[in-house]
């Protein structure tokens, strides 16, 4: 496969979170704000990146029968990495994402790409497509952060925009989280379209 | 390569070596970030002191105290500047009655007991409004709603609407009172050690 | 190497091992006949168990997919396309080839040809209108103009042409999935042979009634003279029930038929303009149809 | 006989009333209190009535128009019922801006994101004000002060605020009785609060014209009442020192315009009666609940939206007496 | 009254998914009927219990007194892993039919953030096990309540004319924001 | 109190203009056509021949099995053809075109006016001859009379029930018929009592037609066991499970028939009809049908022959108005618009209803409010707005769980809808619908 279309391919064609609406709870959870988004994205794709590496490095050493264990097993070890050194090195970061670093174990997107890709494809492809993948999501969790912190304080990454007594709180908590989200679907739905 | 069949001793081996493997490299990571983690916690904590306490330079000793009728102990941090004279406490205070429970508060005291700054450690209260605690009540600009240079032993720090001498934050009230209870839970402590001379810091000196 | 190292070996590979145990358990205790293909189309599939597919998981989703033998409405999104194509191989799904077919509309009774006697006020679609009423002109086999078939098609290939109040297909589109033959109540839809360059010749109408009341509900209905089934070589056209039906497999396209017709019931598609005149005033008048 | 007959199935005569016959019904009832409170609060609750009626018209054409693409039908009424609605769930003096945004979001959001009129889930103008409330929580829980004859700025909290800050205080109820205004008060519409919560008076008149051109039943405004009386009234019983009289609790805040003319919404309401009442009794027990206990003075908003989205259940699962069925 | 706090804590005032957003992807994924929405419950509610009494054990017995938290994470997900296949066999085993009702979801749980999402706050909170056991279950409860009155939700709204962008999950997760938006009334009440 | 039914049920204006005219006979026509398909059930077999002579109440076609009936002439004179005629639905159906001529009676035929009281005839004897005279409900459904007597193994008739209800507005034939042939309608309930077994029958009426319950509560002491019910008036009355919950007070379980819970229903017309069978050895080629409308000149109730041009009866009631849209056989709310003025009077023809250009249009229709109405209407407890949602979406099995096939199609629901919704027109599809996929699964 040509290596451009499979980087590439994570930030709209295939994107995660916007077309196959993978990975929802990082996605609604880590958003308060672009940063956070920006960097749950980025935290993911170093996972993703890593597992796929490893995955496709010992893809043929694992009996079918204990490869979805095994996956977990390595996947779960980068995600604890990247707990640790989150912590060390951007505690303020990691305390506001909390809950959702270990969750990235469980973040469909990781093992389904672990599985579908990387356990059939060369190492370099694998990395490509982590990278790719890990992008789109780390695209789609700024921009949603980014709507959700201008709608509701007036700010892009603590920037401001327009004063915050404007701000429609709302969408820094729980439901607009939602209400973003689908209306960013919709929009890129009807985008999508439209160029199809 | 061919694929590894899975036979019951390969899936051992291979699982055993996944994990192994996996082991090893947790380990020896947090080996590596075990002490930054640490540190990290460490600066932390002497960065929550230095905001509240001008002039701070390291730790003297800590204490802990149980207040009475309440769960949890607070902590009192004597601070002590680069001459080795104490600057005044920094009081890991809380309350469990903020908006969404639990509040975890930093406030600085000198040595008469005035504030000399305060700083938000754990809160989930609602962003942009209970959540703003962490700069309504230190600017200094607005004498009513700041808490900066006051003593509890002199002022009402209570919420206005309770007949107190602070304007809690506009439609977080909840969130003020149960900031302010921890700021008054503070100094109470601290006055109780110290037999209401909250200046008695300065017969215990500082180590370094 | 410190403590915590080795207690984190231990753990881990405990866990490992125990797990393995369990797995090849399962794997030696619980082994059912299954139609293998479940398993291979399992395999073919991420595993991401995620849901997406609105089965829940992956196996729900092969099992489903080997039970109905079909891959209609599945779709795996983690997979994407090229696991999809996969399980098509595993399934043998795409093998069957049929010889290429496009949808006609039997029906040529435009506003113009087919006058509007009654002014029909029910719901307004085929299939009630057909359970009610014979439909909103003289003629009982003709198109009611109210577009379920161009509804029911997935891909955007039927049309109401709202001049003549009659559904076109877009040959190009076309899959020939049938899905508005089904929808249609009057059964105006066939399924033909694709010729070259979507070239067709087909008897656009299925009255059944006599030449003279066929002919008063609409003027471009096929009477059932029988003068086409005489001028075809090939034995393409019969005549049953007063109505011609021309048979697209044995169609040559000679259009010998067309001509003789004395209510230009049998429409030409997709040919060269004619060079000769009168002809071509003939297709004209069909092909405004 | 040559005319053109048209065909039709059966029947072939209807009774002749219309959706845009019901909604202008609903005005009118609703118009006593609105009035009332023009008033009450003067200008500015005219400015904030006419700002939301004109937008949700607007903001229903041009999704109409421009992105659904269907023919607009802004005449049927319910968008201007639905700005009125929503103009007395906010008090007087609100920014226009937010009554805007208000506005927006319950056509946009609550009303046409589904489809339109007889589409959605959630009552739109609640959808509005529930939306404001959460964004805006400072210029939505300022109300005017009435209790002099001339409206100033000055803001004043409802009685429900007084009674909800006084008791976390620790404040006696015998003690916060004195700072609210009397029952006769409440019920003529002599208190502070939303524009719609002035009068219950004039609000029962409106639901008595409603029963009567039938464009409700009583089941819904009089079980939701209902249940707030009763179980209010356990809780006064068990503890009068605690909790404030059941009174009180149908008089204030939004309990009658929600049981009204909120909850009745028929989009958003069950279809059988048996099913409107277990969903009133939801719409009550929740309001109390959240009255009595939760972070918020006034809790009927946020229970009729919760009970909006059960009425698919129990639209699901109760049923009308079938003829002949067991 | 701690337990009851817990409970409604966790069933509407801080619902694990209106609030906290987690098991959205069965949120989305597995409402569409009423029917598979209960099954999902059933087999969630009985997995996190399961779960959380485990990860409990295995970290207060075995993580902690070895000092080795940081294994949390890779523990806790292959424990889950293995419970679940592990609850497959013997349910297949001893009830056949609570395995068709519950079976076919089983799958679905193991990535399913809501469990060790539970299992790791039961860690954080500091609950003790009894406490850790009534949190799981009526986080449960919470999801099942909210899966429950969604799928009724989408099961009405297949039959509504939905504009066409919004078809499918935009709709829904706007709907399911005026829900998180409706359950914030509840806020306060703990 | 009023006895009546208890759920659902709208009240239209009753607009009876023809009430008070009495029944009058209408000239033969010229050329008659003879539907053979006029009752529920399989088609008649057609035994004349183009070019026979026949005459009136010679039998043409003959029943073509159980649930069938036969089909008399009319008229006398000579088969002009056998042919396709578009029937009220547009559709071509088999006909027999009878070129009229003169008006000669079969012999058997009693066509005095006396009243035949008293014959000998056993139960066996009665329904035989209700079969060969091809009497068939002329309540509207059109359903073969002498089935309804023979009812299934195991279940007994214990009441008869006859409906002089007329609920649907307008009509006013079962209410002349009552008025001027009362006795003879109550010795044709007395035969059909005789035929199923029945010791009791119960005449129910409404109560905007007291004249007519009068007089039959007069007539009805001389009959043992008959009696009147007076009933309130309330649409539709007339529907059989209705008219059986009003009276007796029990409810047709769903999807049973009536005499599984022993009762019978039969129309007025049909009582009389029955009479003059067995009485008068009258075959079934007439009715009684009202020719009504606000803007018809004169609104009447005609004898008619079956066969007889709709337009002919439309001439004899003043013509046809200049802004007529809908030309209805039947009532407003049951009845069928015809496509054309042209198609002959059938055994199932209770009145020609002409609705005007104002009154004839469907408005727009609109988004359903959910207001609840079509429920509380339903006379049969279904919830029509979600039977039309399914069936739109084509959720069949749905509509089946949800009981479509309970509905009668009585129409409150479309009529009592504020959003003009076509409710009916999809129940009616959906249930079309269903019966296909029940019957595919036999
Ligand atoms: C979503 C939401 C979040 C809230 N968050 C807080 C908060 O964090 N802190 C707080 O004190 N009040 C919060 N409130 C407001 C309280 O419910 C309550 O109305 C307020 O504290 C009353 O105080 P006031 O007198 O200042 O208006 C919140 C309200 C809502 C609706
Ligand atoms: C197949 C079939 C068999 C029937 N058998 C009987 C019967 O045995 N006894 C009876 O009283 N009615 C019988 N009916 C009549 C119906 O219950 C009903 O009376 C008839 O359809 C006319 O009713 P309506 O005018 O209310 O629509 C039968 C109907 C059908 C379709
Ligand atoms: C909605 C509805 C209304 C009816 N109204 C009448 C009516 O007014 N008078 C009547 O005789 N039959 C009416 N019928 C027909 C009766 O249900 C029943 O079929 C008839 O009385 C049986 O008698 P028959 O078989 O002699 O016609 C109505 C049926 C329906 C479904
Ligand atoms: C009795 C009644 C009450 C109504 N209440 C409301 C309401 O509370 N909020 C609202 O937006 N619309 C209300 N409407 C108008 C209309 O039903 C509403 O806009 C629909 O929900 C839009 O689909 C009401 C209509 C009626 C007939
Ligand atoms: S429905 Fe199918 S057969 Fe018909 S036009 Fe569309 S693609 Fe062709
Ligand atoms: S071809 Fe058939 S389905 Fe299509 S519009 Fe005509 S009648 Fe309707
Ligand atoms: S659903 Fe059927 S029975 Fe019910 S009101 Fe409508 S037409 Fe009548
Ligand atoms: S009467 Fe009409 S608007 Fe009312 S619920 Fe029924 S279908 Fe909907
Ligand atoms: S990301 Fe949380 S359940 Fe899928």
């Amino acid at each position: 496969m040509n290596q451009w279309k499979n980087f590439s391919k994570g930030f709209i064609k295939e994107n995660p979170v916007f077309i196959l609406l993978l990975g929802m709870c990082p996605t609604l959870g880590t958003t308060g704000s672009a940063i956070n988004g920006l960097g749950m994205g980025l935290a993911t794709t170093f996972v993703l990146v890593m597992s796929n590496l490893v995955i496709s490095l010992i893809k043929n050493l694992i009996p079918d029968k204990v490869r979805i264990p095994a996956f977990i097993v390595v996947i779960a070890t980068f995600v604890t990495i990247v707990q640790m050194v989150m912590q060390a090195y951007l505690p303020s970061l990691y305390e506001s994402l909390g809950l959702f670093i270990p969750l990235i174990v469980v973040n469909c997107i990781v093992l389904g790409r672990a599985e579908a890709f990387a356990s059939k494809n060369s190492i370099f492809s694998s990395i490509i497509d982590g990278v790719g993948i890990g992008l789109g999501f780390a695209f789609a969790l700024t921009v949603l952060g980014s709507v959700r912190e201008l709608l509701g304080s007036g700010k892009i990454f603590n920037l401001n925009v327009y004063p915050e007594q404007y701000g429609m709180l709302i969408f820094i908590l729980a439901p607009g989280a939602f209400i973003a989200l689908g209306f960013l679907i919709a929009i890129i739905n009807r985008l999508n379209k439209s160029k199809a | 390569m061919a694929k590894l069949e899975s036979s019951f001793k390969n899936m051992l081996i291979s699982l055993f070596g996944v994990t192994f493997i996996a082991s090893a490299s947790l380990g020896l990571v947090n080996d590596i970030t075990k002490t930054p983690i640490a540190e990290a916690e460490k600066a932390k904590k002497n960065n929550a002191i230095a905001a509240v306490l001008p002039g701070f330079d390291h730790l003297g000793e800590t204490e802990k105290i149980l207040p009475e009728n309440c769960k949890d102990s607070l902590e009192i941090y004597p601070g002590v500047d680069k001459e080795g004279q104490v600057v005044g406490n920094a009081i890991k205070s809380y309350s469990y009655k903020g908006f969404s429970g639990y509040i975890e508060v930093m406030v600085g005291f000198d040595h008469e007991g005035t504030i000399s700054g305060y700083k938000v450690l754990k809160h989930s209260e609602t962003p942009g409004l209970g959540s703003k605690m962490g700069t309504w009540f230190s600017d200094i600009q607005k004498q009513n709603q700041t808490i900066i240079g006051k003593n509890p032993s002199k002022q009402n720090l209570t919420v206005s609407k309770d007949g107190g001498d602070i304007d809690g934050i506009t439609a977080a009230t909840i969130t003020s009172r149960a900031f302010l209870e921890s700021v008054n839970l503070a100094y109470n402590s601290l006055n109780k050690i110290y037999d209401g001379t909250t200046s008695a810091t300065s017969q215990k000196g500082g180590q370094k | 190497m410190s403590e915590s190292l080795i207690y984190t070996i231990i753990i881990l590979s405990t866990i490992g091992i125990a797990a393995a145990i369990i797995l090849y358990l399962i794997a030696r205790k619980f082994y059912v006949y299954e139609d293998p293909r479940i398993g291979q189309v399992e395999e073919a599939l991420p595993a991401a168990n995620c849901g997406g597919c609105g089965y829940a998981g992956c196996r729900a989703f092969a099992e489903a997919i080997v039970k109905d033998n079909s891959l209609a409405d599945k779709f795996c999104p983690v997979g994407g396309n090229e696991v999809m194509d996969k399980i098509a191989t595993i399934m043998g799904l795409t093998a069957e080839k049929k010889a290429p077919r496009t949808a006609v509309v039997r029906c040529n009774g435009t506003c113009e040809h087919r006058p509007k006697t009654h002014n029909y006020e029910g719901v307004k679609t085929c299939a009630v209108a057909a359970m009610n009423y014979s439909g909103e002109t003289d003629c009982q086999y003709g198109c009611l103009g109210f577009g379920d078939c161009c509804v029911v098609c997935d891909f955007d290939a039927i049309h109401m042409n709202p001049e003549t109040g009659l559904p076109e297909v877009n040959d190009e589109k076309c899959v020939a999935c049938g899905a508005c033959v089904e929808a249609c109540p009057k059964n105006l839809i066939e399924l033909r042979k694709v010729m070259p360059k979507y070239r067709k010749v087909y008897v656009a109408c299925r009255n059944m009634d006599k030449g003279g009341p066929a002919r008063k509900a609409c003027t471009v209905a096929c009477i059932g003279c029988g003068k086409c089934e005489q001028e075809c070589k090939f034995d393409a056209i019969t005549i049953s029930n007063n109505l011609a039906f021309i048979d697209s497999d044995k169609c040559k396209l000679c259009r010998k038929c067309a001509p003789v017709c004395p209510t230009n019931a049998i429409i030409e598609e997709n040919f060269p303009p004619p060079k000769n005149k009168e002809t071509e005033e003939k297709l004209k008048t069909t092909a405004e149809a | 006989m040559n005319k053109t007959l048209t065909i039709a199935p059966s029947p072939h005569i209807a009774q002749g009333d219309s959706v845009q016959k019901i909604m202008f019904r609903v005005i009118f009832a609703l118009s006593p209190a609105l009035i009332w409170s023009f008033i009450v609060f003067g200008l500015p609750a005219v400015y904030v009535t006419a700002t939301s009626v004109l937008t949700c018209l607007i903001v229903e054409w041009l999704i109409q128009k421009l992105l659904l693409k269907t023919s607009p039908s802004i005449k049927d009424g319910s968008a201007i019922l639905t700005g009125i609605l929503l103009a007395m769930n906010v008090p007087s003096q609100v920014p226009v801006w937010i009554v805007v945004i208000g506005a927006i979001v319950a056509m946009g959001i609550g009303k046409m994101a589904f489809g339109g009129l007889g589409q959605n889930l959630f009552n739109p103008a609640l959808t509005g004000r529930v939306f404001l409330l959460i964004s805006f929580p400072v210029q939505m829980t300022s109300w005017p002060n009435i209790s002099k004859t001339v409206v100033d700025a000055v803001t004043e909290a409802t009685p429900l605020a007084i009674i909800k800050e006084g008791l976390k205080n620790g404040t006696p109820i015998s003690e916060l009785t004195q700072q609210i205004p009397g029952y006769s008060d409440m019920f003529f519409g002599n208190l502070s609060g939303s524009l719609g919560e002035v009068s219950a008076i004039l609000l029962l008149l409106g639901f008595g014209y409603m029963l009567m051109r039938k464009v409700i039943s009583w089941h819904i405004p009089v079980t939701v009442l209902g249940t707030i009386f009763i179980f209010t009234g356990i809780l006064w019983l068990a503890n009068p020192g605690q909790f404030m009289d059941p009174v009180f609790h149908i008089l204030t805040g939004g309990a009658m315009l929600g049981a009204i003319f909120m909850a009745t919404d028929m989009v958003t309401s069950p279809m059988t009666k048996k099913g409107q009442i277990i969903f009133s009794i939801g719409i009550g027990v929740i309001t109390v609940c959240i009255r009595t206990w939760g972070a918020y003075p006034e809790g009927i908003s946020f229970a009729i939206l919760i009970m909006n989205a059960f009425t698919p259940l129990i639209n699901n699962y109760i049923k009308p007496k079938r003829f002949g069925g067991n | 009254m701690e337990y009851i706090i817990i409970i409604l804590s966790a069933i509407l005032v801080n619902n694990i998914v209106l609030t906290q957003f987690l098991g959205i992807c069965p949120f989305l994924g597995v409402s569409k009927k009423i029917e598979t929405a209960v099954g999902m419950t059933g087999a969630v509610a009985f997995v996190m219990v399961l779960a959380t009494i485990v990860t409990f054990l295995i970290q207060h017995y075995v993580l902690n007194p070895l000092n080795v938290g940081y294994l949390q994470t890779i523990t806790f997900i292959l424990i889950i892993a293995s419970l679940v296949q592990l609850v497959e066999i013997i349910l297949k085993k001893v009830s056949p039919a609570l395995y068709q009702a519950l079976g076919v979801f089983l799958p679905l749980i193991t990535t399913n953030c809501a469990i060790l999402g539970v299992a790791i706050l039961v860690i954080q909170k500091d609950f003790n096990l009894m406490e850790g056991v009534v949190y799981a279950t009526a986080n449960a409860v919470g999801f099942g309540l909210a899966l429950i009155i969604f799928a009724g939700i989408r099961e009405h709204l297949e039959m509504q004319n939905v504009p066409k962008g919004l078809k499918g999950v935009p709709i829904a997760l706007i709907t399911a924001g005026i829900l998180a938006m409706a359950f914030m009334g509840f806020s306060g009440i703990v | 109190m009023l006895k009546t039914f208890k759920k659902g049920g709208v009240h239209p204006a009753e607009n009876k203009l023809s009430a008070d005219k009495a029944i009058l006979k209408l000239p033969l026509t010229s050329k008659a056509s003879i539907l053979v398909s006029q009752h529920i059930g399989a088609p008649a077999k057609i035994i004349v021949n183009k070019g026979d002579v026949i005459k009136v109440g010679q039998l043409i076609a003959q029943s073509a099995g159980f649930v069938s009936t036969n089909i008399h002439s009319p008229f006398s004179g000579k088969v002009a053809r056998i042919d396709t005629i578009t029937d009220n639905s547009g559709y071509k159906k088999e006909a027999v075109i009878i070129n009229v001529e003169g008006d000669e009676w079969l012999d058997t035929i009693d066509r005095s006016d006396t009243l035949v009281t008293e014959n000998n005839l056993d139960a066996k004897e009665i329904t035989d001859k209700i079969l060969s005279a091809g009497i068939v409900g002329l309540g509207g459904a059109t359903f073969p009379t002498h089935v309804k007597l023979m009812p299934p193994p195991g279940l007994k008739a214990e009441i008869l029930l006859i409906n002089g209800v007329e609920c649907e507005p307008y009509l006013t034939s079962d209410h002349r018929l009552m008025l001027e042939k009362g006795e003879e309608i109550l010795i044709g309930t007395k035969l059909i009592m005789k035929s199923l077994h029945v010791e009791k029958a119960v005449i129910g009426i409404e109560k905007n037609k007291p004249d007519a319950i009068k007089l039959l509560s007069e007539l009805s002491k001389k009959y043992k066991n008959i009696s009147i019910c007076p009933l309130k008036v309330k649409y539709p009355q007339g529907g059989e499970k209705q008219l059986i919950k009003a009276i007796t007070g029990y409810e047709v379980p769903s999807g049973a028939l009536p005499v599984s819970i022993g009762a019978v229903v039969n129309n007025v017309g049909t009582a009389f009809a029955v009479y003059e069978a067995v009485m008068k050895n009258k075959p079934l080629f007439e009715r009684v049908v009202t020719v009504t409308g606000q803007a018809i000149k004169e609104p009447s109730n005609f004898r008619v022959r079956l066969g007889t041009p709709v337009s002919e009866l439309i001439e004899a009631a003043g013509g046809l108005p200049e802004d007529t849209a809908r030309i209805i056989s039947g009532g407003p709310m049951m009845g069928k618009a015809i496509a054309s003025a042209d198609v002959p009077i059938t055994k199932g023809t209770s009145g020609i209803l002409i609705i005007s250009e104002k009154e004839g249009h469907r408005k727009p229709i609109g988004n359903c409010i959910r207001c609840g109405r079509c429920i509380s209407v339903c006379p049969m407890g279904l919830e029509p707005y979600l039977l039309m949602a399914l069936s739109e979406i084509k959720n069949w099995e749905h509509v089946e769980s949800e009981k479509v096939m309970d509905c009668i199609e009585c129409g409150s629901c479309s009529y009592t809808c504020p959003a003009n919704r076509p409710l009916l027109d999809h129940i009616r599809f959906g249930k079309n619908k269903v019966s296909g996929i029940i019957r595919s699964r036999k």
